[in-house]
């Protein structure tokens, strides 16, 4: 007999507990849902599109699921862009001024986007090269940005701001065959972003740079330049999020359009596993926890609550899904259980 | 104690620096009665943002504090409405305070979840409780509302310091004692420089966290009462964003985010200049809702910039 | 002999891994008692349970034979049990004072008197025979002097069992001979001390017991005598070790295009500028006491220090070096303090070894997994990195293993010149001699090699000149015959 | 010195811009703070009029109560005070001249007045109200509860609150469609704002449906963009909240720092129910 033990082979599961526990909270409120209205998951066909609170939660869910993407990549890096708000009501109120310029509309769509990365590169300046760190550093951008997109919509009057475009309404709430657009946009973008970050070594770099930036300087990474790129690609993402909201609406209103969006898009990545420690990357998870958020919202909306009750409940499925998350608190319960049990 | 005092004094060099560039710009600016103002007017956020500093220097962070304002508030008009005295129900929150900051410190303890969430939980829930308290704005009748306004300090110079900035002096004297002069301190310091080391140097982790977070809460449930004293009324919209204003005066007072470094009384220069970008902008009156977001970011970069380059840690990097 | 403190029939596994197996180790007082096994035979876990840092899945400790539950390092201390852990384990941000004093601050009138816990604190490392400012955060020191303090710390006057995880793995000889006539003191003291070092002389010079393990299991124990080295090293690795080349190619002198030439390269207060030379298939050595500026030469040369003066050229082409630079010129580099600026814990071992590579090639290129994949597995295989699998990530693996990873990825990057720090710090026997051997060897296929290093024998191996530094300056060079214990000695101590 | 309370919506970024052109008719010197709805910036905004020594304060409260102080430290400096749009809560009315201002609730009634008598007092409703906790939300939902009430017919049949905003409206009004069935049996919409019921009306349209006909849509605030839908027929009723309300405020002030006599404590400006019948549309 050999004196050693043989090495153990048990092959480290990896995606799946992570995103089994959000799937399993949608589970939940999806069961909730039914409970409450039958016909919660009722899609039928109207105008020629899907039509239903499933399709809605996912189209709904789309911007938060852009941003949150976005956000995956800063939290890699352990950053953090309080500001994604702020860029939503900049790029929105931009797009409105290039269009009420005269701009073609596709145009006006490309410097939206452009003012997007602009302030990802601000924010990146700051974080990167400046070595401000990045909740104060995007906090400057997020006290700001909503003032900017204010004296973006004077600049042309702003009295009325809401426009026409068939091309931006098109993508937003528009649909191609049954689907709606903007769910075809960010499943579009998600490949992108995937493909940026999985099928070229910026991921590695990014996740490195998050895990231990001094030595990623040793190994020869560029840290400065990567930190600097996630800001901008989460800038860039929040503009696309900003173009898919602001012609929804189709006005600018930079007071009120995204609030609260960079809480949401940091809780979507954290319920879909991420860690804000970073040096890890879940695309598939942070549009997984938008979905999430989304469907709580939306079963909120639908149930009939009375409003005050929002955020309490909000709050309270919010730690659920934490809690299931936790493997402490799971052992813990199910050492109880079994204690009871005896 | 000896710590790195650079960056705070880097924070009061800027602070008296645009302060004069306030007088020099506006009549009536350098006088008593506006530093008088700026540090009652932000009393219960440099409470809050002691508070906050320790939950920072220990590695975590709190984003409930502004909801737990709010709602300490609105507990308290209710409470007055039924004829409680304030300082009873004050001291019921302040109770209630350090009690939900220890579960949130147990929950990011124990079931191991990131404070930033835990906390955020924390802000949404409070936030609702408000709601589910009043809708509407609650006055604080009391007389010793009014009899504690009326308490004020005359400073040189016609200013005086009101109660709620006697009662925030009161509160960072005992944190600063808490910092620098007990073990909680020290285990502090040492979980938020590194928590692996920390544990293994002995630092019982779980009470040192539901501690911190509990201190936190009762800092800002304080921070919340004397709120409620100086606007002498409860609105569940009160305090929305204190914890980002919070988090931020923590930072300007030279504190690192990531903990483990900065000192305490740093809440109290960070809020101070948060409350001198106010008092500018005010003083200013030409601003719309627009330009007072912008001047506020643009000074809140230039405060951190200037801090920075006095630091000395804008090092110049050579351009390859 | 009574067992002051006894563990039986310990078990531990991770996942994948079974730590520790069945394993009894039991430590009397007045006795120093080594603990050796290859890197992630389970040590560093087993002291780990017997100090309350790690829960065990089985297996009963006793103290002074009463069964003991630690639930922490706190309660093992309160108990009398002192450790200093393989990682320097203490808070950088933190004071050496406070780092000293933390857990048992001395107070008056209930508040902390931090004036009494500094004159301790100096004390404390007088004894080691430390002078340092003990106000200043201990990140400013040397791994060395962190080394030297956590030690300080773990000796207590009620300490009655002390353990020591690799306390000399960073010390030079000087502070290596100090700290073991410490030890040999305590012991006469009466104090139960555990000691882990792949440096089988200390071990021998030290230790009245050893125990070996392989594979989480205990594979022997027995007095030194009972165990000598000829039958330890085969105890550890379950097979021979082959002799390894000690002979250099001697005297050999390389001439012609040097790859690497550094002109009066210095920074101010860091390191006073020197001249150093490479040639293809040289291996030099960096020698000093500690502090002497060694990591400081290295880095600079690297060009993660920016040197302010003097010139750097690499096949003649004269570079600003920058790491990034530096790597694209095939120069690749290993740190000395790998916890900071080595692994990145939460990476898979898979991406850490591949990284440096990668980053060489630019990011829009990526490795394909299948090609990091071999270069992942072909590095397990060569440096023996003890795991499962590639994917595990490398904070979990055990400090040698760590270490190993990191010189897995220096080596994969193709390098033409290699800088090593410390490379050895803290692997075992079998790999060290295998990772000299790689040294000679590539150094053989015409790379370039900079090895800095407090090991002598380690650099009069591998190295065919050595430069020696004394306070932060280039003090020699030797080369040839030269190479030997008392010139270096006598080069490093002259005035 | 103008404290007003923030943003929000369209309505007071055009209220604040005709304080400030007003002013600069009448020749006044207007300092101008802007409290982002935030009470705390409010209370610093006014004591640093008093620094500054002003001549009198105009304030547009964010919430009614916690006045007491800070007027009596005007009080002391000897600076009048004037409330414009809000009221507030204070024990002692002399600390303030008057207020110069529309009702909310007054609004709310005009708004429930209008809709009972559109829909004959049968109307099934579903109701957008404003941020939660902010005056006029509470307030015109009060006086337009205090209106149908008075008809067993007329029911809230669902309410949520769609935060003054766009998009609030039309995420709301979303969900009240997959709830209702498609707003089966919904008879009336009625919005605390212009921007809700915009956002409201495009949610409907999304859904198939036809505001102003399939539901009868009535809001408060009377913004441009509800004109056009006034005058499309998507929307069928808005409550004027007068913007352009300096030339209301200032000959007060003016006159009150002038004689100092003594003003009734209520200055009420009128507010209009406009129709797609409205003249001018
Ligand atoms: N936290 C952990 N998670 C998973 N595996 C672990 C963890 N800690 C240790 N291990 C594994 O347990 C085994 C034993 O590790 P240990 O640190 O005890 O080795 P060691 O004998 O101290 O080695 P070295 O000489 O390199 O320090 C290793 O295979 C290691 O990978
Ligand atoms: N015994 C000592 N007493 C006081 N300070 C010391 C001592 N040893 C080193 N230092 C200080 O520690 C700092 C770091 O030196 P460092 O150890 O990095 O140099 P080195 O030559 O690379 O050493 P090593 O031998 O560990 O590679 C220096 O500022 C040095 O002055
Ligand atoms: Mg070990
Ligand atoms: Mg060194």
């Amino acid at each position: 007999m050999k004196s050693f033990s043989p090495p153990l082979k048990i092959s480290t599961p990896r995606a799946a507990p992570r995103l089994l526990w959000p799937l399993v909270a949608l589970a939940l409120i999806f069961a909730v849902d039914g409970i409450i209205s039958p016909h919660f998951f009722a899609i039928r066909i109207v105008e020629g599109r899907l039509f239903g609170n499933l399709v809605d939660i996912v189209y709904r869910a789309t911007p938060i699921a852009i941003v949150a993407l976005g956000m995956a990549i800063v939290i890699g890096t352990k950053g953090i862009d309080l500001s994604v708000g702020a860029i939503i009501a900049i790029v929105g109120a931009t797009l409105d001024w290039r269009i009420h310029m005269g701009d073609p509309h596709l145009l006006a769509l490309a410097i939206a986007l452009a003012a997007g990365v602009a302030c990802g590169l601000w924010n990146g300046l700051l974080v990167a090269v400046l070595d401000i760190q990045p909740i104060i550093a995007t906090l400057i951008l997020m006290v700001s940005g909503r003032g900017v997109g204010l004296m973006i919509n004077l600049i042309y009057g702003g009295s009325d701001p809401s426009f026409e475009s068939p091309l931006l309404q098109g993508l937003s709430t528009g649909h191609i065959g049954l689907i709606p657009t903007r769910i075809l946009v960010g499943i579009g973008l998600w490949i992108a972003l995937w493909a940026l970050v999985r099928r070229t070594a910026l991921g590695l770099f990014l996740e490195a740079v998050g895990a231990n930036p001094k030595a990623a300087e040793l190994a020869g990474v560029e840290a400065r330049a990567i930190k600097w790129a996630a800001y901008v690609i989460s800038g860039f993402m929040a503009a696309a999020a900003g173009v898919i909201l602001t012609a929804d609406t189709h006005t600018s209103d930079p007071v009120s359009i995204g609030l609260y969006s960079e809480l949401d898009a940091i809780l979507a990545v954290v319920i879909g596993g991420g860690s804000l420690n970073g040096g890890r990357i879940y695309l598939l998870g942070a549009v997984l926890g938008a979905v999430v958020i989304q469907a709580l919202t939306t079963s909120i909306l639908t149930s009939g609550l009375p409003p005050e009750y929002n955020l309490v409940v909000k709050a309270g499925v919010v730690l659920v899904v934490l809690l299931l998350q936790s493997a402490r608190t799971r052992a813990a319960v199910a050492r109880l259980a079994t204690g009871r049990k005896r | 104690m000896k710590r790195t005092w650079l960056p705070l004094a880097a924070t009061i060099a800027v602070f008296v620096a645009l302060f004069g560039v306030g007088g020099a710009l506006y009549n009536h600016f350098l006088s008593s009665l506006v530093l008088g103002d700026i540090l009652d007017d932000n009393a219960f956020l440099i409470i809050a943002a002691i508070g906050a500093n320790f939950v920072i220097l220990s590695g975590g962070i709190d984003l409930s504090i502004g909801s737990m304002i709010g709602f300490v508030g609105v507990v308290m008009a209710k409470l007055d409405a039924f004829g409680w005295h304030p300082l009873a129900s004050a001291a019921v929150m302040i109770v209630f305070g350090a009690g939900f900051g220890a579960c949130q410190g147990l929950i990011i303890d124990f079931c191991e979840i990131q404070p930033f969430i835990v906390t955020l939980a924390g802000l949404f829930l409070l936030r609702g409780a408000c709601f589910m308290v009043t809708l509407d704005s609650l006055p604080l009748r009391h007389p010793f509302v009014s009899d504690f306004a009326a308490v004020a300090l005359p400073l040189p110079g016609g200013g005086f310091l009101a109660s709620s900035a006697l009662a925030m002096f009161a509160a960072l004297a005992v944190a600063v004692v808490i910092a620098h002069k007990t073990s909680f301190g020290a285990n502090v310091y040492a979980m938020g420089g590194d928590r692996t080391s920390a544990a293994l140097m002995g630092v019982p982790i779980r009470a040192t966290t539901v501690k911190v977070y509990a201190l936190g809460g009762l800092y800002s449930a304080f921070g919340g009462v004397i709120y409620a004293l100086y606007t002498s009324s409860g609105y569940p919209l009160a305090g929305s964003g204190a914890e980002l204003s919070a988090i931020a005066a923590v930072v300007l007072g030279g504190t690192l985010l990531t903990g483990g470094i900065g000192l305490v009384v740093g809440a109290l220069f960070g809020g101070m200049i948060l409350g001198l970008i106010a008092t500018l902008i005010n003083f200013n009156g030409s601003l719309n809702g627009a330009w007072i977001m912008i001047s506020s970011g643009v000074l809140l970069f230039v405060f951190i910039v200037m801090q920075r380059a006095l630091v000395g840690s804008l090092t110049p990097r050579s351009a390859s | 002999m009574t067992a002051r403190i006894e563990i039986v029939a310990a078990a531990k596994t991770y996942p994948g891994v079974r730590a520790l197996d069945d394993v009894d180790f039991h430590v009397a007082a007045g006795e120093v008692h080594a603990l050796l096994g290859e890197n992630g035979a389970g040590k560093s876990t087993l002291i780990k349970i017997m100090t309350g840092a790690a829960t065990a899945d089985a297996g009963e400790l006793r103290l002074d034979g009463r069964p003991m539950r630690f639930a922490s390092p706190a309660d093992a201390r309160a108990a009398g049990v002192g450790a200093v852990y393989q990682e320097v384990n203490l808070v950088p941000t933190l004071t050496v004072t406070e780092n000293l004093a933390l857990g048992r601050l001395p107070r008056r009138f209930g508040l902390v008197d931090w004036r009494a816990a500094r004159v301790q604190a100096r004390l404390r490392l007088r004894k080691l025979g430390v002078e340092i400012d003990v106000e200043r955060p201990l990140g400013v020191y040397s791994i060395a002097i962190q080394q030297l303090v956590a030690i300080a710390r773990a000796l207590d006057e009620d300490t009655s069992v002390l353990v020591l995880d690799e306390p000399t793995a960073s010390l030079d000889a000087a502070e290596t001979a100090r700290l073991l006539d410490i030890v040999r003191e305590l012991k006469g003291q009466g104090l139960a001390i555990v000691f882990i070092s792949h440096f089988l002389d200390q071990v021998y010079a030290i230790a009245d017991r050893l125990t070996v393990l392989r594979n989480g299991r205990r594979v022997g124990v027995g007095t030194p005598q009972e165990i000598p080295p000829a039958k330890l090293v085969p105890l550890m690795l379950g097979r021979e070790l082959e002799a390894v080349e000690r002979a250099r190619a001697a005297g050999q002198t390389h001439t012609g295009e040097p790859i690497l030439v550094a002109q009066g390269l210095g920074k101010t207060r860091v390191m006073a500028p020197f001249d150093l030379t490479l040639h293809p298939g040289e291996a030099v050595g960096l020698s000093g006491l500690l502090g002497a500026g060694r990591t400081e030469s290295a880095k600079l040369i690297f060009g993660a220090l920016r040197a302010d003066s003097g010139s750097l050229k690499i096949a003649g082409e004269k570079i600003n070096p920058s790491p990034r630079a530096s790597l694209a010129r095939g120069i690749a580099f290993c740190p000395e303090d790998r916890k900071a600026e080595g692994i990145f814990a939460e990476l898979s071992i898979r991406e850490n070894i591949a990284i440096a590579l990668q980053s060489k090639r630019g990011w829009l290129k990526a490795l394909s997994r299948a090609e990091q994949d071999r270069l992942a597995s072909e590095m397990i295989e060569a440096l023996g990195i003890a795991t499962p699998d590639a994917e595990k990530p490398v904070g979990q693996l055990s400090g040698g293993n760590q270490q190993k990873a990191v010189l897995a990825r220096a080596l994969v990057s193709d390098p033409r010149v290699l800088i090593l720090d410390e490379p050895t710090r803290g692997i075992d026997v079998g790999a060290h001699a295998e990772i000299v051997a790689l040294i000679r060897r590539l150094a053989g296929q015409g790379l370039a090699v900079l090895v800095a290093s407090s090991e002598l024998e380690e650099l009069i191996a591998v190295s065919d000149r050595v430069a020696v530094l004394r306070d932060r300056a280039f003090v020699g060079e030797l080369s040839g015959a030269d190479i030997n214990q008392q010139t270096i000695m006598r080069t490093i101590a002259a005035p | 010195g103008f404290s007003q309370v923030g943003d929000e919506g369209d309505w007071r970024p055009a209220f604040s811009r005709d304080m400030q052109a007003e002013a600069k008719k009448e020749g006044i010197d207007l300092k101008f703070a802007d409290a982002q709805g935030k009470e705390e910036a409010q209370l610093t905004a006014v004591r640093s009029f008093i620094a500054q020594k002003v001549d009198a304060i105009i304030i547009a409260p964010v919430v009614v109560t916690g006045w007491d102080q800070v007027l009596r430290e005007a009080k002391r400096a000897n600076i009048p005070v004037f409330l414009a749009d809000r009221d507030v809560d204070v024990t002692d009315k002399s600390l303030y001249v008057t207020r110069i201002s529309a009702d909310f609730n007054l609004e709310g009634k005009l708004a429930g007045a209008w809709l009972a008598q559109a829909s004959k007092g049968n109307c099934n409703i579903v109701e957008l109200q404003g941020t939660t906790g902010a005056a006029p939300a509470i307030e015109r939902k009060k006086g337009f509860e205090a209106i149908i009430s008075n008809f067993p017919n007329m029911k809230i049949i669902k309410t949520q609150s769609g935060d003054f905003t766009t998009d609030g409206g039309k995420k709301v009004m979303e969900a009240f469609i997959k709830s209702t069935d498609n707003l089966k049996g919904v008879c009336a919409s009625f919005a605390h704002n212009d921007n809700m019921q915009l956002g409201a009306i495009q949610a409907m349209k999304e859904a198939g449906l036809k505001p102003g006909k399939d539901v009868l849509m009535v809001s408060v605030d009377y913004v441009p963009a509800m004109k056009t839908e006034l005058a499309k027929g998507e929307a069928n009723a808005s409550v004027e909240l007068r913007s352009a309300i300096g030339k209301y405020i200032y000959p007060v002030v003016l006159n009150y720092l002038k004689d100092k006599k003594p003003l009734p404590k209520w200055v009420v400006i009128p507010s209009d129910l406009h129709t797609a019948a409205t003249p001018g549309n």
